[in-house]
């Protein structure tokens, strides 16, 4: 009784708290945000305790029965990533008070927390629902929300870049809407379980072909999979600081999770993998999102430019994973989705506490940070080393989970990929980092970033180290969640 | 020619649909990309309509005196879908009227000009 | 066929016939607003009858009586436009066309 | 006959939607879309959609065209015919629609009854419906009660854009929006001051019929928003702004959301499930009913405020140059 009502609370409460946010003062509406944020992370916390003590919450709204009303269903797999996006949602916006002063006037700074918890809501949404117009529901309020988000950067080309996510997520979501229709046609239900139950029946229809096909795509728009992902650079690149940071830590992982949760627990293992042409597909993608997007970011010169490239080469890893179609596989994809958030996390909020002091992310500019600010560079080489892989980070512990997922499966190419694509890593971090340490300082004294920003910076940082050793609780989780997803696919 | 009897309505729809995608991808002004993303989006409305149409059916507002209506639920999914749509359309607008004021231009290639020019 | 029917049935054709030649005129006429001045006119007076035809068609119910609103929501409507259309055009466009000058680009 | 009048719309509206991407006056552009949704409109009404067709109409054809409009105002308006090499976006295009037709093969043909889509659920909710929420229009009791989740989704979806919308464009503040631009025209004035009063009639059987015939909250609180656009049109922005004051919509924006996610907090207070309105009265059917009002009311009121403040910050900002 109490679990179902807070898988509910977790999702509804940002949404009913924006609107409170629109409050003229500011410190008011931060404070509310944050502590709504907080609350969000409690429940999921809660949620994912009781997921990992072998339950399912499953919550009827309106008191309606499953394929006749909506209804929420916690399990493993979607109670880690509810963990992940109000968690990194909370400490970003502990972040935020500080870090918007310089991006956003304080007139509009209500506005921007309102549209954050909403855009947090649609994420959580979009996570806990099972039922597929209601993914669809949330989806658009959780873009809706990045669009603006985006817009409010400083640079007029945050502008652009909002409007070309916006034609591009939009293309991706009427996408899914199709599938959705296409899905509905075909089982006369909305409901992703009964779907399951229904769908080996159709199996063979073209209809459900198609249908797999556009919500391929209609994802992969929203996950930057790699030939769709030219909204993904300069969006992150122009968004205000903390937005990248959220953004880039949690909605391609939402997306990934939705990817994953049709194609096993919608579509079942045999369908996607058996008849549909993904492993092959997602693999050739997969592969070509590492390579391509790790080699474009060694030449960017505004670093956070260049961290969104390295998020769409991270996409490739945990693309890589799923086309393993094993439970190791995903196992691996599962636990970079939560590795990569800290990592992300990390490195965005230690640029943002770069960008706060000098007023750019374009590396010629920071030259010399790392002894200006030894802390928040401190803690951008620790996320730099967790994303290259080093041993004992948190990138490490998924890195290897992918490689011996791929040599499990006898697919070795993957594996050289999996090593390249950490070498381009390595080399663009390190360009990053010889402009940060190696560089001459420029004359005007820089003091470090003040503790409200350095503190959740650290969290973040320290959580990379700590994930990296006590893997019981990412990958540990991780596997549970492959294996039920395995589990209960029909 | 069964087969086009039997489904010209969706290919029509289809058609319609494309013709809005095509809008949306090949046009180089803001504004008409938005009308194209309208036109793709009430096509996809249209698709969804007509998977509820039932033969002899009537409007799904129960009176005693008729018996068999249409579907009701593809009607409240579109219902939804159209106020969704217009909330994107807004936005897109708005950030269209914006662009238009920080770069001079609502025309794709004069902005790529104009920030590679930076 | 009653009386009334073959009423409803004559004022809908007549309706049908004013909208075509409104249609016509859009077509043929040279500018804006002799464009206007055909449309304008034809439809009010087409469309009018057509639904007062289906108002005599619908007896004496809600229904006819939803119609007759309807009528006279558009009487007061359509003119209105055409009125607005036409304004907007003596104040934008230059001049109105004269005889003899060709189409209007 | 049907059939017939289904063909003929088709043929306008391929005809209408071929038009608008052809042409280059940006402005005959938009005025096409609004015929097209129009047509989309009527169509609905064919297929026995008439709440969706209500919408369509009131949303597309309406609101979403003055949006467009206003925009032209403020930007250009003609396109640039551009030089571009169209064939990779033909080659996209005609891909996906190969893949849209390959899915139609084997959709069940046009208007059956026993397809899997107009079986399964759509019985449930026309069988059980009447005992179980008590309302004749299904649509309002899948809308508000079985599927009331994904509604409230979609207020949120409302309420985001038209705080994207303020967060953009910033409120529409008084003396921007400059003079009445009708004050010598008397005609619109007179029939204005008819028809605003018809309107917002109109909206408000709209709003509380909608439990038996066509309509509900979104519509009824987009045609009250048409009326106040309509005053604003006519009468000048700073008048309309003296109406409704910008605090007032952000106030009622926010009461919306509030009022219908509330409804849920109450419920689950109650010992209900999360918007389970049968614990709101004694009587589910009646506790159903007042829900079903409580949350429509709480769309309308969103809705009307959202769709107001989106006008009134584009028509209270001065083109650039």
């Amino acid at each position: 009784m109490m679990l179902d009502n807070l898988a509910v609370a977790q999702v509804v409460a940002p949404l009913a708290a924006a609107p409170a946010c629109l409050l003229p003062w500011r410190r008011v509406a931060w404070l509310l945000a944050t502590t709504c944020s907080g609350f969000s992370f409690a429940c999921a916390l809660v949620l994912l305790g009781a997921a990992l003590d072998g339950g399912v919450v499953v919550s009827e709204i309106g008191g309606w029965p499953a394929p006749f009303g909506i209804e929420y269903r916690i399990d493993l797999a979607n109670a880690l990533v509810l963990t992940i996006v109000s968690g990194i949602s909370t400490i970003v916006l502990v972040t935020a008070f500080a870090s918007l002063d310089g991006e956003i006037e304080p007139g509009r700074q209500p506005l921007f927390y309102s549209v954050w918890l909403l855009c947090l809501s649609g994420l959580l949404g979009m996570a806990a629902t099972a039922d597929a117009f209601n993914f669809f529901v949330f989806l658009e309020i959780s873009s809706l929300s990045s669009y603006a988000l985006i817009a409010m950067g400083r640079d007029r080309r945050a502008l652009t870049a909002a409007f070309q996510y916006l034609v591009m997520g939009t293309i991706g979501a009427t996408f899914i809407l199709i599938a959705v229709a296409f899905l509905y046609l075909s089982t006369g239900t909305l409901n992703m379980a009964d779907m399951a139950e229904r769908l080996p029946s159709v199996s063979g229809s073209r209809t459900v072909a198609s249908a797999f096909a556009f919500l391929t795509v209609g994802i992969g728009l929203k996950m930057a999979m790699f030939p769709l992902h030219q909204w993904l650079p300069n969006a992150y690149a122009f968004a205000p600081g903390a937005v990248s940071a959220f953004l880039a830590a949690t909605a391609t992982k939402v997306a990934v999770y939705g990817l994953v949760r049709f194609v096993f627990s919608v579509f079942g293992v045999d369908y996607s993998f058996g008849s549909m042409p993904l492993p092959l597909v997602l693999a050739a993608l997969a592969a070509a999102a590492v390579l391509v997007a790790s080699t474009v970011a060694i030449y960017q010169e505004n670093l956070k430019r260049m961290l969104a490239y390295s998020s769409v080469a991270q996409i490739g890893y945990m693309l890589l994973g799923i086309s393993l179609a094993s439970p190791a596989g995903v196992a691996a994809a599962m636990a970079h989705v939560f590795n990569h958030a800290l990592i992300k996390g990390a490195l965005f909020l230690s640029l943002g506490c770069l960008a706060w002091r000098y007023r750019s992310s374009v590396g010629a500019e920071l030259a010399g940070a790392g002894r200006a600010m030894p802390f928040t560079c401190g803690a951008f080489v620790v996320g730099a080393l967790s994303l290259v892989g080093v041993p004992l980070t948190a990138g490490f512990a998924s890195k290897w989970l992918l490689l011996s997922a791929a040599f499990q499966a006898g697919w070795w190419p993957l594996a050289v990929v999996v090593v390249i694509g950490s070498l381009l890593a390595a080399i663009y971090m390190w360009r990053a980092l010889e402009v940060l340490y190696r560089r001459p300082a420029s004359p005007a004294p820089v003091r470090e970033a003040p503790l409200v920003l350095l503190v959740p910076t650290w969290v973040l940082a320290l959580a990379n180290v700590y994930f990296g050793f006590a893997t019981e609780y990412s990958v540990g989780v991780a596997e549970a969640a492959a294996a039920w997803l395995f589990v209960a696919t029909p | 020619m069964k087969e086009f009897l039997l489904h010209y309505h969706y290919w029509v729809v289809v058609f319609l649909m494309m013709t809005g995608l095509y809008a949306v991808v090949a046009s180089g002004n803001l504004l008409k990309k938005v009308v194209g993303l309208n036109v793709f989006q009430a096509s996809v409305f249209m698709l969804y309509i007509s998977l509820g149409v039932v033969d002899g059916g009537a409007v799904p507002i129960l009176r005693p005196e008729v018996t068999v209506y249409s579907n009701p639920l593809p009607h409240v999914l579109i219902l939804t879908a159209i106020v969704v749509g217009v909330a994107t359309t807004s936005l897109a607008l708005a950030l269209v009227v914006r662009i238009k004021e920080a770069y001079g231009t609502v025309e794709e290639d004069d902005i790529h000009r104009r920030d590679e020019a930076e | 066929m009653s009386i009334l029917e073959v009423v409803s049935g004559v004022l809908m054709l007549a309706g049908a016939l004013f909208v075509l030649t409104g249609s016509v005129g859009l077509l043929r006429l040279p500018d804006a607003l002799t464009q206007v001045h055909a449309v304008g006119i034809t439809d009010t007076l087409g469309v009018g009858l057509i639904i007062l035809g289906l108002a005599i068609r619908a007896g004496p119910t809600l229904l006819a009586l939803k119609l007759l609103l309807i009528l006279a929501i558009l009487v007061l409507t359509t003119p209105t436009t055409s009125h607005a259309i036409a304004r907007a055009v003596s104040r934008y466009r230059s001049r109105p066309w004269k005889d003899g000058q060709g189409r209007a680009p | 006959m049907t059939d017939l009048v289904l063909a003929a719309l088709f043929v306008m509206m391929i005809m209408t939607a071929l038009a608008a991407i052809r042409l280059t006056d940006l402005f005959a552009v938009v005025i096409m879309f609004s015929i097209y949704s129009l047509l989309a409109a009527s169509m609905f009404v064919v297929m026995d959609a008439v709440d969706v067709a209500l919408t369509e109409a009131a949303v597309d054809a309406g609101i979403a065209t003055i949006l467009m409009l206003a925009t032209l105002v403020l930007t250009d308006r003609w396109e640039r015919p551009s030089a571009r090499l169209r064939m990779v976006p033909l080659a996209v295009v005609c891909l996906t629609g190969a893949v849209l037709l390959y899915g139609t093969l084997d959709m069940p043909i046009f208007g059956d009854a026993s397809s899997p889509a107009n079986t399964h659920l759509a019985t449930y909710y026309l069988t059980e419906s009447p005992g179980e929420v008590g309302l004749p229009n299904v649509v309002t009791s899948v809308l508000a009660s079985y599927r009331a989740y994904d509604t409230l989704g979609e207020v949120a979806v409302i309420f985001t854009a038209g705080v994207g919308v303020l967060a953009l464009l910033g409120a529409a503040r008084s003396g921007r929006g400059g003079a009445a631009p009708m004050r010598d025209n008397p005609v619109p004035r007179v029939i204005a001051k008819i028809m605003i009063p018809l309107i917002i009639l109109f909206a408000l059987y709209v709003q509380l019929h909608g439990d038996f015939g066509p309509g509900g909250g979104f519509q009824a609180g987009v045609i009250f928003a048409a009326a106040i656009i309509l005053y604003a049109i006519v009468f000048g922005v700073d008048a309309a702004a003296q109406v409704i004051p910008p605090a007032g919509l952000k106030v009622m924006m926010t009461g919306g959301v509030l009022l219908f996610a509330g409804t849920g907090f109450v419920t689950m207070a109650l010992g209900g499930a999360f918007l389970d309105y049968d614990v709101l009265v004694r009587d589910p059917l009646a506790g159903q009913h007042l829900g079903i009002v409580l949350v429509e009311l709480g769309i309308g009121i969103t809705v009307a405020a959202v769709v107001i403040s989106v006008f009134l910050a584009f028509a209270g900002r001065r083109r650039a140059r």
